[in-house]
């Protein structure tokens, strides 16, 4: 089995190593295509949304979309219980869910790559430390946590974007800890080691872009997640606060509607969650299958 | 040749990958001939396409992993025209192989006398008791002490070498014509080593099958084989009786191999004599693959591939050195 | 009647008892009925003793428990355990005449005793006021008690005999004694119309009819009340006939509620007013100081709009911060909504296109009702305000402790009467006070000492004219609590009794017959 | 191994201690639950005298010795709301979510193990996209809006399950399958890559060599192999099914501790919150050294899976 492309090579493993592959093994169109097109609906919302996403007219209220019996082109996914425009809110909270979700991985893969490494690599008392905190961290439910977190900071688009990327950063400093155990007795860490090079050194020129392709591949599976826990906050209703247009808000307030017929409320918002979730799932997916078949702690 | 047990005669597998855009020529015309209870030798470096050419003669390439052309004959008959069904009924009956980890080739979770039995089971019908009686006769074959007892324990509770002694009473249960041996010792110790090779010696001798002999050990094919092929990138780079080879080698990579075996007390055995690394699959060189590390290369071996040329009987190299 | 005469009817009766039961009994109570409640029962609910000033207890208690004097329908203080009272000349005594021969549901008779029992241990909401104001129970005879006051208090009833409290729900006295608190809120035992059956904590709570309930048997034989938190799944176990009643259904459910044949949407009123109150008032340097600013928030509100989206148009426009229902509430002059006026107010004040208004700060529970739509409505008018819904928890925790900005909504539900609101938030000093008037805190001192109702009355009736007139507050709504009926409850209960928001009384439900 | 063994312990009780701080800490700087347990305008001696009778009007110092000497004693104290010992009601509601999580991991390895080998053993083709893509939905849809799906669906629109509440396998049903889907992107990952392992091993090569047909080689070689993985990550997963729950028991009025534990919140109930986050917490730590120890056994490298 020596000539199997699977094997991983000594390449594979740096960031200079994956990005001349990216374009030559067959990209995952479908997934790409939808946060294309998200990202896209996300920075021009201003110029593609018919109206303003927090204000609407009491009068306009539950407009079904326009092919449904009762609604009329004006509104094309119909309004919500007060008027406002259900497609515009879409629109932007395109923006809001995306800024949420990518940022608040960011700053999860951020804290907790950085302790990971930290961690993993000088071992001894830091070590200890940073994972005795990950444990209470892990054993505290992320949303209970999330809930204080949201009556300490109060509710806004930033602080749900701290609450959860301070509630996810475990995931990374486990499995990227766990990553620089097995990397620290590698032959380049040895050398890099031998050839005298500094602990701020290794870490970040040695062992930092070999874990980025892990950290990338979490960071795609961990956008999900995040995007569905916005949404579960804003059920338990310490999420992104209104009138804002947030996917996972207008979901957990149009639940009420959807036993009431109104499925238009739930069902786009929902479909659109699904979309960035499945889109980034099959992503990392691939990425994970891509960068390393074997990889397993993910 | 119409004795010939095995005959392949332009063999080419290919991986294609990335939809189309990449595609590894893991074994590249290889036309090879055994005959009935002769052992050959295969050697080459790791990724020059041994085990793809073994895992070709069993059809059992990865998905990947696909024969494009030449024929592939066993005992006169097209393997290549078979069908799934028909070339399962082949594997394990009539041409076994022999893992290159064999501590990892059994499951951890069956006991020992079911894995041993299973062949019987599938391709002879044998009852769950007959199998299991003539398991017991393969283990003490293999010479495993207390073999009956042994039947119903996991092999996790065996040490390395009786787990390899099983997986030879395994290749051996149908009474294969061939048996394909894929570095087999590689991760044994020198003296089991040496007793595993003259194990399966003995068992080729009994059955009188027919063996193919996976190494990157020039030494072990000296004591062990009849013939050798020597590859490299994917291609037969010199073939013919041990003999022959190792005393009047044409080929520069075959030399430099051979000159690298380890002579007594002169240190660890290696393999890597010849600086430089094999081509990429991917993108071979116009001309010779070997051209890049061959110390003898001339103008012309860059610009064609040679063919193969008749040295002697059955002696056959790629080497614009030995156009006659 | 003499009490010889009375006597004599009442062995009479006893000896006819199980005549009567022997005979296919008309009025035995059968089948069950179902409520999906929109809260977790508490063992608390089960004991009169602990009610915490929530509505929610009385749901439970006016099932399991009878009170000396309660609200029933078309009653504010309707006699229950006690047949009559009477208020001494002096106003410093009543006396309560018991009704005879009740029985708890464990046998024993109820007496003055309980009574006295009842009120002492009473430890819930209201415990201290009552305790301060009242000397001592005196019984005088096994079924006639007297509640003596330290000074006259015209309040008494209304405190003693409304869910205010729940001291005047009268607990067994041997039997408490003898299980102690523990055991009895495992075992609760009452003198109401249903007997405890099972309790499971987060689940339901059954309750068996008590047949020998003083007022009349109860007609259904066992009332189950689950708990279901969410309300869409509310209404689809309504709507699927696994509850007979479902509590507190609101905005678009109940619409679909209101439409589904079969099922009928059914309101009840608690004294809840829900209201905006600009606290940047109180700072010079904010446009909210100008009145014109508050009065133009004032006008810009669509109340009627709001309550159409939310309520279906079945609360009403509050034009008070202080309950319509509410003893000593004045009635100001209807809000009006005019945007139109609202930006020519803002153009005098000097905000010809608006202003920034920071936060509109809110509970999340029932932010979205209310405080969205009121959102909009001012940001429709240039008062450019964010919605800020927070947790319940720490908005009222900032709230009292006066941490939040800008403009808040809030609302209560708080028993008592309009002096016992406006000291919370009106008056210097209440738990949700930023600022207030000194002329206002005056009038409020002199008539927390005034015995003579009249006077009293017309002192609150300022105060509440006085925050009328400086615009305090932006009052929204008197909130209506919806709630769905299925096809197989003939009499609900629900809006029976003024200012109850549940199923009540027990004993008159009826399931109707096919 | 037996130091190792106790050093793990030691670290575990670290972690709860740091945890019972925290939460200890947490429930009382973001709410006051006296607030809550009265109407929003009750008045101050009310407020005042709620206080005391709940202990709150002690110094922080004062009320974490008091806690901790409680919890020596194995007792946690009584609820705020209920009033009546937080264990009693812990422990009533233990085996609704013990039964809600089996039977939700029940639908999540009926989802995620089948189509999780189908993706293994066809690579690339319909069955791995199907089953893929049915996988990773439950992971992408909110569960309270599964939840609300399922009941507009199953009870309202069909008839055939109840609604909500619990007591029989039928109330079960939707609750599970709703947090089961959420899980079962994980374990068909797992049981992709590991099935995907094992197919690559040299006993499963072995098997083919031996000429077994394609079926036994997967159904009795690899699947067995394949599935110890998947069975670890399941029984990790039960744990954190039974303290994530809450979502799902919320729209489904199941009586579980999740529900318990948000309730607890809501309402700022100290006790409720400490315990169902203590000892839950315990189940995770606990869980968490078993699968530290399992891998030092397992593999010296000691690497670490979720």
């Amino acid at each position: 089995m020596s000539a199997s492309p699977a094997t991983p090579t000594a390449t594979t493993g740096t960031l200079a190593g994956w990005l001349p592959k990216l374009r030559t093994e067959g990209l995952p169109l479908v997934p790409i295509g939808i946060l294309v097109v998200l990202a896209f609906l996300a920075i021009f919302a201003e110029l593609i949304a018919p109206y303003n996403p927090e204000i609407g007219s009491l009068s306009q209220r539950f407009k079904p979309p326009a092919w449904v019996a009762g609604g009329s082109t004006e509104y094309l996914l119909g309004t919500d219980h007060i008027g406002r425009d259900v497609l515009s809110r879409l629109i932007f909270g395109a923006r809001v869910s995306m800024v949420v979700g990518f940022m608040a991985v960011f700053i999860a893969g951020v804290v907790g790559s950085t302790l990971g490494i930290l961690s993993g690599y000088l071992g001894g008392w830091v070590d200890q430390v940073i994972m005795r905190v990950t444990d209470t961290w892990l054993a505290l439910p992320g949303l209970t946590f999330a809930i204080f977190l949201a009556a300490i900071v109060g509710p806004s688009e930033w602080n749900i974007v701290i609450i959860l990327g301070s509630v996810y950063w475990t995931r990374y400093a486990r499995v990227i800890r766990g990553e620089v155990l097995s990397l620290r007795e590698r032959d380049f860490v040895r050398l890099a080691i031998v050839a005298g090079c500094s602990k701020w050194t290794i870490m970040r020129r040695h062992l930092l872009p070999n874990v980025a392709n892990t950290a990338i591949v979490l960071a795609t599976l961990m956008l999900g997640v995040v995007v569905v826990s916005e949404a579960a906050l804003s059920f338990l209703g310490v999420g992104v606060p209104p009138p804002k247009p947030a996917w996972g808000l207008m979901l957990a307030d149009g639940k009420k509607g959807l036993m009431a017929g109104y499925w238009w409320l739930t069902v786009f918002p929902g479909v659109c969650i699904v979309l960035l979730v499945l889109a980034a799932n099959l992503l990392g997916d691939w990425l994970r299958v891509k960068f390393d078949p074997q990889l397993r702690q993910l | 040749m119409s004795d010939a047990l095995l005959e392949l005669d332009r063999l080419s597998a290919h991986y294609v990958t990335g939809r189309g855009t990449r595609v590894v020529r893991a074994v590249d015309e290889v036309s090879l001939t055994l005959q009935k209870g002769e052992t050959l030798g295969v050697v080459g470096e790791s990724g020059s396409g041994k085990t793809t050419l073994a895992l070709a003669i069993l059809r059992l390439l990865p998905t990947a992993a696909k024969i494009v052309s030449g024929a592939l004959r066993f005992d006169g008959e097209d393997l290549l025209a078979k069908s799934p069904t028909e070339m399962r009924k082949i594997r394990g009956k009539r041409i076994a192989m022999i893992l290159q980890d064999p501590m990892a080739s059994l499951n951890p979770l069956f006991t020992v006398g079911d894995q041993v039995g299973e062949s019987l089971r599938v391709h002879e019908n044998a009852s769950r008791r007959s199998a299991r009686e003539r398991a017991g006769a393969l283990l003490k074959s293999v010479k495993i002490p207390a073999a009956v007892q042994r039947l119903r324990e996991y092999p996790h509770q065996m040490s390395g070498g009786m787990r390899q002694r099983i997986v030879g009473a395994i290749a051996i249960a149908c009474e294969p014509r061939l048996l394909i041996a894929d570095e087999p010792t590689t991760s044994l110790d020198v003296t089991i080593q040496a007793q595993y090779l003259k194990l399966l010696r003995e068992i080729q001798r009994e059955h009188g099958l027919a063996l193919i002999f996976i190494t990157h050990n020039l030494g072990i094919v000296a004591r062990m084989c009849d013939s050798v092929a020597v590859m490299y990138a994917g291609r037969v780079i010199e073939s013919g009786p041990v003999r022959r080879i190792f005393n009047a080698p044409v080929h520069p990579y075959t030399r430099a191999l051979i000159e690298s075996i380890p002579r007594l007390g002169e240190g660890p055995e290696r393999l890597t004599a010849i600086d430089g690394q094999p081509p990429d699959l991917a993108s071979l060189p116009a001309g010779c693959s070997f051209q890049a590390r061959c110390p003898r290369v001339m103008d012309h071996c860059r610009e064609e591939a040679p063919p193969a040329f008749d040295i002697a009987t059955q002696h056959l190299a790629r080497c614009w050195l030995a156009r006659p | 009647m003499t009490r010889s005469l009375r006597s004599v009817l009442l062995v009479g009766a006893l000896l006819l008892l199980p005549v009567l039961a022997a005979r296919p009994a008309v009025a035995a109570p059968e089948g069950t009925l179902t409520w999906a409640v929109h809260i977790s029962l508490a063992p608390t609910f089960f004991d009169p003793a602990e009610t915490p000033g929530l509505i929610t207890p009385f749901m439970v208690l006016y099932a399991m428990h009878d009170a000396v004097a309660k609200p029933m329908p078309g009653q504010a203080f309707a006699p229950s355990l006690a047949e009559s009272w009477s208020l001494s000349k002096d106003g410093l005594t009543w006396e309560f005449v018991l009704r005879k021969s009740v029985r708890f549901h464990n046998g024993d008779v109820m007496t003055a005793e309980d009574v006295k029992f009842s009120f002492e241990r009473y430890r819930g909401s209201g415990a201290k006021l009552l305790k301060e104001k009242v000397a001592g129970v005196d019984v005088v005879e096994p079924h006639r008690v007297r509640f003596r006051l330290k000074r006259p208090w015209p309040d008494f009833m209304t405190f003693y005999a409304t869910p205010a409290t729940g001291a005047a729900w009268v607990v067994p006295k041997k039997y408490v004694e003898k299980v102690g608190d523990e055991g009895f809120k495992k075992a609760p035992v009452g003198a109401g119309p249903y007997k405890f059956g099972a309790f499971r904590p987060g689940v339901d709570l059954v309750l068996e009819a008590h047949e020998g309930y003083w007022r009349k048997s109860p007609n259904v034989k066992t009332l189950v009340l689950k708990v279901i938190p969410d309300e869409a799944t509310r209404l689809a176990a309504l709507k699927r006939g696994e509850v007979d009643i479902a509590y507190s259904i609101t905005g678009p459910l109940a619409e679909e509620l209101k439409r589904t044949p079969g099922l009928l949407l059914k309101p009840t009123y608690m004294p809840f007013t829900s209201w905006l109150v600009p606290v940047d008032q109180w700072d010079p340097k904010s446009p909210w100081h100008d009145r014109r600013v508050r009065l133009a928030a004032n006008l810009a509100v669509d109340r009627e709009g709001i309550n159409q989206a939310s309520y279906l148009g079945l609360a009403k426009v509050a034009s008070s911060m202080i309950p319509s229902q509410m003893e000593y509430f004045w009635q100001p002059p209807p809000p009006k909504y005019d945007p139109a006026q609202a930006k020519k107010l803002l153009t005098e004040a000097g905000y010809p296109s608006g202003f920034e208004a920071g936060e509109l700060s809110g509970d999340m529970i029932y932010g979205s009702a209310i405080g969205e739509p009121a959102v909009n409505y001012l940001n429709a008018v240039g008062i450019r305000v964010r919605l800020r819904l927070m947790e319940r928890a720490a908005y009222y925790t900032e709230y009292g402790e006066k941490k939040l900005r800008g403009v808040l909504y809030t609302g209560s539900a708080a028993f008592g009467n309009a002096a016992t609101r406006l000291e919370n938030y009106v008056i210097g000093g209440g738990r949700y006070v930023y600022g207030s008037h000194p002329d206002m805190d005056g009038l409020f001192a002199e008539q927390a000492n005034e015995t003579n109702t009249r006077v009293r009355q017309q002192l609150l009736t300022k105060i509440q004219q006085m925050a009328h007139e400086r615009l305090l507050f932006i009052p929204v709504m008197e909130t209506a609590f919806l709630n769905g009926v299925g096809p197989r409850a003939e009499v609900h209960g629900l809006n029976v009794i003024p200012g109850f928001a549940y199923s009540a009384p027990y004993e008159d439900l009826k399931i109707k017959k096919k | 191994m037996r130091r190792f063994v106790l050093r793990r312990a030691a670290y575990a009780a670290l972690s709860l201690f740091l945890l019972s701080v925290t939460i200890f800490l947490f429930v009382r700087v973001t709410g006051d639950p006296t607030v809550l347990l009265v109407e929003p305008g009750a008045s101050k001696a009310d407020l005042e005298a709620l206080r005391t009778d709940l202990g709150l009007d002690r110094s922080l110092l004062v009320q974490y010795g008091t806690f901790m000497r409680d919890l020596a004693r194995g007792d946690f104290g009584r609820s705020f709301y209920y009033r009546t010992p937080v264990l009693e009601l812990y422990v009533s509601r233990l085996p609704n979510s013990l039964f809600l999580a089996a039977a939700a991991m029940v639908f999540s390895l009926l989802i995620g193990i089948p189509s999780g080998i189908m993706a293994a053993v066809r690579v690339g083709g319909w069955w791995d996209r199907v089953g893929k893509i049915f996988a990773l939905l439950g992971l992408s849809m909110p569960s309270f809006w599964v939840g609300l799906l399922l009941i507009l669906f199953f009870s309202v629109y069909l008839g055939w399950l109840p609604s909500s509440g619990s007591g029989t396998v039928l109330h079960v049903l939707m609750p599970a399958f709703a947090l089961g889907w959420y899980f079962a992107a994980a374990h068909m990952r797992l049981a992709r890559s590991s099935m995907l392992e094992v197919l690559g091993s040299e006993y499963v090569k072995l098997a083919r060599l031996k000429g077994l047909p394609e079926a036994r080689v997967i159904t009795k070689h690899a699947f067995k192999n394949a599935l110890i993985p998947v069975l670890t990550l399941a029984g990790i997963n039960l744990v954190l099914m039974v303290n994530v729950a809450f979502v799902v028991e919320t729209v489904f009025a199941w009586p579980g501790i999740g529900r318990l534990l948000y309730e607890g919140i809501a309402f700022r109930d100290f006790p409720v919150v400490q315990a169902t986050v203590l000892l839950g917490g315990s189940m995770i730590v606990v869980v968490n050294l078993v699968i530290d120890l399992l891998y030092a056994v397992i593999d010296p490298r000691i690497r670490y899976e979720r």
